[in-house]
């Protein structure tokens, strides 16, 4: 057994695979397929003040390696979040993280401080970076300035770990971590999914209902890798990476890449119980590389020449 | 119900014609509970066109043999490589998905499945039949070749047929087949299809004052709950297909009809 | 038989069907596998003033649905582009474009004067995207400013049509794109690759020489199709489409969203023959659909509901 | 020489070890003139995880019988589907590729393989045969199953092998072969195999004043000189190892030997 810990900000997790928000439900939905309790963490559905009945069907495209969502951020409110869902997933034994979304400012102030109070959420990832809501959403993460104020607000609000989680639809997501990192994030996460199309060309319309939405699955993952890369030289914060994981060995290379934890996203629509394998997996290989801890891959990768 | 990942093993694949095949799955390990009108999530290897799972309805199970039937049409790159599977083969499933017809109160029912949409109809015959619940079927399609499995149905009850050309059965429209005239006569009337056909079938039902579930097939990226990609609009807001259905009764729909 | 002409600027094509920069050589590397006489053009490699070694092997990585690239702008320079090589390809029947890169403003300018004497080369696409060079490239289109700058200057020294090559790196591709058409560019094409990168969690390296590099193929299709949509809402110029077109179907796609041409990369490499047949199956398209000029495809996207 | 895309039909898939296979290709409208070093970029179907042709070498030609055979080795994805060919699926090629092996003026020379470098040295043994230039053939591999077709080269000429553990022929790397103390009767060396052990035979013939060709395995996009992917520095600048090789004279190549 390699040790598989790793540490975010103040927070411990048992290993660092977590699962992303929106892919994921609450858990419950994958308690057939996999022990929840041998993840890192999970972070769930997307929160928002309100209850959001999010876009129109269709929602979703199958392109090339991967798919384009635009649910639009359908959740039943923090309220009903803290009620009805949060009472039947706080026994999991692992780090239950809240990816919390909004249109505006006040919002997302008033979800994380609902938060500070639940014992079992020691985090949340703030989502600056949503691409299917027409307000708000990805508007926050795509320019230094508002991403600087929503996580300032934020910081100042929220009392235990604090990811925000980072767009990839920018010109330079190197600056917009920084900009992050100097408003106190504990940490950042990225990608989101990227902006994307797709056309029927027989009906000569778009398939989703929203005309663009967000791209995910193995087609980022060199995007996501390489932002990962670019963000690990600009910040000294922890970085979370995540962008179409499918198994172990693209795990490995975000954790080279600079991250210091991993989220395994689309991968679960194709096998739900595919986190807990890169856990298990994940330790063979450290085992096979003879690396003692996992901790050592984090940022390893050799760029001399030989 | 307790879902699962399972490999089964193929043991048929009967094509019925150019665009529909059957096909048997079979597992050492016994296969587990099922309900008419779930489905299954199933995994299309070796097609780089392919990226997610297939929902595919439960057809037909077999529980002496151990054997679960799909029936499919083949209509993309998908239900293309599934079409291709060969005896022996394997392939990966989760299942089974998704709620289940309501089959309670009722002693005299009707059910309506246009082309690949008896798919799921099947195994409610049979189950309808067990529970001594009168049943009639109605099948329709453009043309001979779309009507499928009519001699199977004909074990659990009467069977009508519609064809657009009339080349099998009643010409015309499987909304207007005679038996419709006789609606009114039936408890519940279960229906599967196009959205289209499903939409008239409603209309009359609700008109006629007959309960009527329908089955649908939304896009799924999941088919466990987990994306929302699938939701219909509900009387209690969006409601996933693939958990919260895919079977529904008009009344809960926001159908204009 | 379909209209298949279409017009950039005063430009007319015999078909909309042009091939990408640095994947299709100069043209005669493709003459065993199709006729070249058949597309609407081709843009051939990269050129820039000086001869230029690119970077260093290796340049390639494949990735899912694509590959990854860092050739660099290897070529031999404008002088012996104009001297070796337009005498043996100026007698296609078929528009040949030069792609224009370099990392100096003055170097656009003299490569661009010199073009403008080549009488079978009657336009140039303007490469302000290239990803992997370390100077120059890339930078250039990715803010408003310089875009605007190195589009007014080759506008005055180059007489012919006019095409700005954009960069898909950027937060929002139709400003730029709307900059370069305020400095009177005739036509912008897009994507460039999408800024990627490989590593092999084997030797914890790498793959490219560079670490990142320019990403391209069908993973690529559905931001690129955004890109052009988004595009097409902001500017009137006509816009060439390209990113992953693999087959008809993809071009039509492109069409709709708003592309007046579409250029085939790297679909190129899978199969050389495929430029042609899209041109031959794009006639079909039409036919079956009862389209009887391309043209009318040309932003077709039906969006409204029904 | 003209270059085809062509579909080709397998007549053979032959396994040599888990590792190795050579596969038969043939075609109805005949084969294309190819010459030894060359290569085809073959595409691989049916598996997600391969975007791009692989380049495998031309490992022998059977004009009489019109078929073309590519011995494989087994290192990921395309290779792995490559190997589960079955005799009468087709298969595409892009061919013939690259430049060849210089076999002009010479009367004795000694070809080198390692492990599955061995791929274009059968056809070059054949043609160098049929030219009566003598030739020496030495192969090296891990173990006795890296050894490939020494029977087959046998045909052509002396057979010296080494082996890294001592199980067939000598004891110890190609490079330390016995009938390398001979290396200066021989007019030119032709090796292929891992870049490290070309790179010590390189350095052997460049002392020894031995002309030496090597072929090299760059990853490759395209393989006909349009990506400008698989280059290597030689003495005039970089050069397309698709194009302008993938046979070079180490005099061309910036090797530090
Ligand atoms: C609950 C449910 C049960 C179904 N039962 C059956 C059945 O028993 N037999 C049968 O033949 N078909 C059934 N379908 C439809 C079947 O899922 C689609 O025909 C199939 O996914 C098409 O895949 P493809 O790759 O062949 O075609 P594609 O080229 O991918 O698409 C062709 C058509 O199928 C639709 N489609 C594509 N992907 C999906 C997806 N992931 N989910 C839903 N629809 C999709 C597309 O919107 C398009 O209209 C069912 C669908 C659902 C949702
Ligand atoms: C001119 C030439 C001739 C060759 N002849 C033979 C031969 O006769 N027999 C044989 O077994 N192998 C030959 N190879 C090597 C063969 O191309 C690779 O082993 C094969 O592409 C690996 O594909 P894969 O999907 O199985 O492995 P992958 O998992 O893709 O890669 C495994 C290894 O192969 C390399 N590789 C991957 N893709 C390519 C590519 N497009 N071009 C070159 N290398 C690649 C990778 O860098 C990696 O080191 C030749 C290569 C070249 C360039
Ligand atoms: C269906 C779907 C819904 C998603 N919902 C959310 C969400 O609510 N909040 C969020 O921050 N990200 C959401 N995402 C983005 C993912 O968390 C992740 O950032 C993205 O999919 C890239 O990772 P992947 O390629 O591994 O899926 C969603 C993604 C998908 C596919
Ligand atoms: C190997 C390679 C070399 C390229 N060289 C150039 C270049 O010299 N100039 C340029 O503008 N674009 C260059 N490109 C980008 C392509 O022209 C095109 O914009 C990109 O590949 C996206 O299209 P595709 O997905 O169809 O390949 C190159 C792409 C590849 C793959
Ligand atoms: S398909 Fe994912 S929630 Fe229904
Ligand atoms: S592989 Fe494309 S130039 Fe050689």
């Amino acid at each position: 057994m390699a040790d598989l810990k790793v540490k975010i900000g103040a927070l411990e997790f048992k290993n660092p695979v977590l699962t992303a928000s929106g892919t994921f439900g609450y858990g419950p939905e994958f308690e057939d397929f996999l022990n929840i309790d041998s993840l890192g963490g999970i972070i769930v559905k997307g929160t928002t003040l309100e209850a959001r009945q999010g876009n129109a069907y269709p929602r979703m495209a199958e392109t090339p390696a991967g798919m384009l969502n635009a649910v639009g951020l359908q959740n039943k409110g923090i309220d009903a979040f803290i009620n009805d869902i949060y009472p039947n997933i706080k026994h999991y034994k692992t780090h239950i993280i809240v990816n919390v979304s909004g249109s505006k400012l006040e919002d997302y102030i008033t979800v994380v401080e609902k938060l500070n109070d639940l014992e079992h959420i020691p985090a949340i990832e703030l989502n600056i970076s949503c691409p299917n809501v027409k307000q708000g959403g990805m508007a926050f993460g795509t320019s230094c300035a508002s991403a600087s104020e929503v996580t300032k607000a934020v910081r100042a609000a929220y009392h235990k770990t604090l990811i925000v989680k980072l767009s990839p639809n920018v010109t330079s997501i190197a600056e917009i971590a920084k900009a992050v990192e100097d408003e106190g994030a504990d940490s950042v996460s990225l990608i989101n999914t990227v902006l994307g199309m797709a056309i029927d060309a027989e009906s000569r319309r778009p398939v989703l209902s929203t005309i663009t939405g967000g791209l995910s699955g193995p087609c980022i993952k060199p995007i996501a890798l390489r932002m990962v890369w670019q963000v690990s030289q600009a910040v000294k914060i922890p970085i979370i990476g995540l962008g179409g994981i499918m198994n172990v060995t693209d795990a490995v290379e975000f954790l080279l890449a600079g991250a210091t934890a991993i989220q395994v996203g689309t991968a679960n629509f194709i096998d739900p119980a595919i986190s807990e394998k890169i856990v298990h997996k994940l330790d063979a290989y450290c085992n096979n590389h003879r690396i003692a801890a996992v901790k050592e891959l984090i940022g390893g990768l050799i760029t001399k020449t030989i | 119900m307790k879902k699962y990942i399972n490999d089964l093993t193929v043991c048929s694949n009967r094509r019925l014609s150019d665009d529909y095949f059957i096909l048997g799955l079979t597992s050492s390990d016994g296969l587990p509970e099922m309900l008419p009108g779930q489905f299954a999530e199933i995994k299309v290897d070796n097609n780089p066109n392919v990226f997610l799972r297939r929902p595919i309805s439960i057809h037909d199970v077999d529980c002496a043999n151990n054997v679960l039937y799909v029936l499919v049409k083949i209509v993309g790159q998908g239900t293309q490589s599934l079409s291709t599977l060969k005896v022996n083969d394997t392939v990966n499933l989760v299942y089974p998905l998704g709620n289940t017809f309501n089959m309670d109160s009722v002693t005299n029912v009707i059910l309506a499945g246009g082309g690949c949409g008896i798919a799921p109809m099947l195994y409610l015959a049979r189950r309808l039949h067990q529970q001594h619940i009168k049943t009639t079927i109605l099948l329709g399609g453009r043309t001979t070749i779309d009507i499928l499995e009519a001699d199977e149905f004909k074990k659990y009850g009467d069977v009508f047929i519609s064809t657009d050309d009339g080349s099998l059965g009643e010409k015309g429209f499987i909304t207007n087949n005679s038996i419709m005239k006789q609606l009114s006569s039936f408890q519940r009337l279960y229906c599967c299809g196009p959205l289209p056909m499903m939409k008239v079938f409603a209309a009359i039902a609700k008109q006629q004052q007959v309960d009527c579930e329908v089955s649908l097939e939304n896009t799924m990226a999941c088919g466990i709950g987990a994306c929302l990609c699938c939701v219909t609009e509900t009387d209690k807001g969006n409601k996933c297909v693939c958990t919260e259905g895919p079977v529904f009764n008009i009344n809960q729909l926001k159908w204009q009809i």
